[in-house]
């Protein structure tokens, strides 16, 4: 808990590795951190693995990742406000895993929790189950869907404590404290650093435990 | 937290399976078959809203009644923007919006956690083919269109009431109303109504039927342009909207 | 939204009926709704099944209505700390499921999220995996635990607003936000009700939609 | 909120299991393994202690040393019990505690999602048995003692670091440390160490190895009490307990 997770831009760069796989929190870029998707930009980190609801728009959230061809894949629920992600599937030059929102959510979850996966009816009857073991429980049928983790996590909160206790404001919370359980490394990209103490222990979204470094965003 | 620039996304998640084929629509069809949705709303309903046409409903509402707006990115309480966006307050295009009094935000897993667990009274979602086994398909058209499912299979596996809210035929005047849909399915027997510009159908234990057509249609007009068995109520009504 | 949800207490007692299932929040009984337990035991509610952490000790949390007889089977993750529950099932007058406490909670989740059950590792190799189906993911055993509901789900909160959303405090969170997904009928006994508007809406534990009726617990 | 009369609760969940069996317990015998268990944590280590001994292995801890206490009931951060109780902080016990600054709390999913999914990185528990395979007993007695796993069985199955601390043998001088245990498991081959007052074991790829004993205690002086078959480290250590 004593411990100060805050560190410097410099310092995060050298946690990017090629080949990785990234979660990323947000949702049509909202509750995405612009600034480590910026660095892992700048950089120039190739061949990641991107997980996270969707690829937004070229010019936004992870859009100019894919846009700029740091993506190998995508593992997503929608890629269809950003051409750019069709045109480089389409091209065979980007791979595209298509995963129901409701469905990743529950996978990511399973990787951070523990879970062995999930039944859920959510795809049965469609293409989703292709290639998908199936249980009927109480003669209703569900699909077995497998967890998700990552080497890294990259989330946006609004303030963190020194500890890395996270909160997120409004909507740009959603897939962000899922993530902080399903990667190796959680790194937190915060508008707002404060002292440990100061996060009412009620209003915490995801615990300090969870987040491995935090960094303050870049005023833009 | 600045806002990203989101006016130049032009098509938000639902939006790409719910506009398509319907460039062409007549702004009259949209507003009959909004104004015909409402009626299905209840005081108190909780309701997720596809984008496109869905999103008129609210306005066809009588006044007094209450429902509240599930937005699938993390909230329930979705509201009409009023003055100045607000960091984080965007509903599931990613486009600003507003909050109603008692709104509640929370994350992914529990946005679906109500979706698929039934606490979504009603979904209304576009189509692009409803068939009549109950089979809807509205999320990629091979080859076409593969803009991915968003939400749509959990709303439409996990809502109590699934309503399709489109016009009856496409651009091409080809029948959206199938014996069997030909596109990838979203969700399998889980429509129960199906509302268009010229009739309404029920779908109940498997049966397809006809409940309601526009006023001045025949049934003999609803089977030209239906490629669906059904069967006809035998307390079938002219579309009320008024 | 604009529903007021507030009910008397006279207003309660006819949601109880003998034979029904009943989720409860609280840990040691720390989080439970005392008057909703009092009530049940006051007007004589008979063979309900109830689900939840534990079974306190005979005069805490669900405790007294095992003592007084209301309770034909418990679904729980412990029973050592009230000698009461024990004695009954020995004596055969108390059905007693114990399943581990990670697992109840995912039930009970999976009970309101619509899903159709969960892999987990818990109890792989022990007297818990008896009866059960086995998947083998990646090379590790799971069990598959299956869906809990409820007839009604009772929870405790601190705060409410007339519309339901709710506030925990502290520890007595515990169960009481999953219940919250997993009953027909949930009702919140709450410490305080405010107008609507008056919880922040990133502040609010369990949303209004999922909570049917509230109550004002009485000064003790 | 008013606390509800807890201090007639005598057994707390995990208490049943962790003090069953250890009731004429020497204070010495459960300083030394408290002692010896804190040489295991690291500085920021997430920690469950079950109830009993190992409630006290915090107290040995270097100077300066910051680790975070997990309660199954649904926090991080838990501190003793400082000045007046408050509503709602309470152990996994129901017992008044203290929060630590930087403290989180969440509910019971989120609780095990933790300690399922590998976030804390030690937990100390009493055992009844271990055995050779690096299975651990002690969560009931069959015919006596049957007072539920809690979250006991989550804990042992996903914490990254299961520490048994026990006293060696019962009070009856029976060994519990088994080639096999006969009581039903709690889990199994979960086990990485034992520390008992006499002797400190290792369990690694499925090897039981001696790796530590008390001051003044011989090998022989441990296989005389120990029914597993285990082997001698290379590096075997007299404990330190300075």
């Amino acid at each position: 808990m004593a411990l100060d997770k805050q560190v410097d831009w410099s310092d995060v760069g050298p946690l990017f590795r090629d080949g990785i796989s990234v979660m990323f929190g947000g949702f049509m870029g909202v509750g995405t951190p612009d600034g480590l998707v910026s660095l892992l930009r700048e950089q120039g980190t190739k061949n990641l693995t991107l997980i996270g609801n969707d690829t937004a728009a070229p010019e936004t959230g992870v859009g100019p990742l894919i846009s700029d061809g740091h993506v190998k894949k995508v593992v997503v629920s929608h890629i269809g406000t950003n051409p750019v992600t069709g045109k480089k599937m389409i091209a065979g030059e980007l791979d595209v895993d298509l995963v129901p929102q409701g469905t990743l959510a529950e996978r990511i979850r399973c990787g951070g929790a523990g879970l062995g996966g999930v039944l859920t009816p959510t795809g049965v009857g469609t293409v989703v189950e292709e290639g998908k073991a199936k249980m009927v429980v109480d003669g209703k049928t569900f699909l077995v869907e497998l967890p998700l983790r990552a080497d890294v996590a990259i989330l946006k909160a609004k303030r963190a404590d020194r500890a890395g206790n996270l909160v997120y404001e409004r909507a740009a919370r959603n897939f962000n404290p899922i993530m902080a359980l399903a990667a190796d490394l959680v790194i937190a990209e915060v508008d707002e650093i404060v002292d440990v103490g100061e996060i009412d222990p009620d209003l915490v979204m995801t615990p300090a435990a969870l987040v491995d470094k935090i960094v303050l965003a870049r005023r833009q | 937290m600045k806002l990203p620039p989101r006016s130049r996304c032009s098509l938000p998640p639902e939006g790409a399976q719910a506009s398509l084929g319907r460039p062409g629509a007549r702004p009259e069809a949209k507003e009959v078959i909004a104004r015909r949705v409402a009626q299905e709303f209840q005081d108190g309903y909780v309701v997720n809203l596809g984008i496109g046409l869905p999103t008129l409903v609210p306005r066809y509402l009588p006044a007094g009644m209450h429902i509240t707006l599930q937005s699938e990115n993390g909230f329930l309480g979705l509201a009409p923007l009023e003055g100045e966006p607000l960091p984080g307050v965007v509903n599931a295009g990613g486009q600003p919006c507003g909050l109603m009094p008692g709104a509640a935000m929370f994350d992914s897993a529990m946005s679906f956690a109500l979706i698929r667990g039934g606490h979504v009274d009603v979904t209304v979602l576009g189509g692009l083919q409803v068939d009549e086994e109950g089979n809807l398909a509205n999320w990629m058209v091979p080859g076409k269109m593969v803009p991915g499912m968003g939400g749509a299979m959990d709303l439409v596996t996990g809502a109590r009431k699934v309503i399709v809210a489109m016009e009856h035929c496409t651009k091409e005047g080809e029948p959206r109303i199938l014996d069997r849909c030909t596109l990838p399915l979203t969700a399998k027997g889980r429509v129960a109504m199906v509302i268009t510009e010229l009739a309404v159908f029920r779908i109940t234990h498997g049966e397809f039927v006809l409940i309601e057509h526009a006023p001045g249609a025949t049934v003999n007009d609803v089977r030209a342009k239906t490629k669906a068995r059904f069967a006809v109520s035998d307390e079938l009504k002219t579309m009320n909207l008024g």
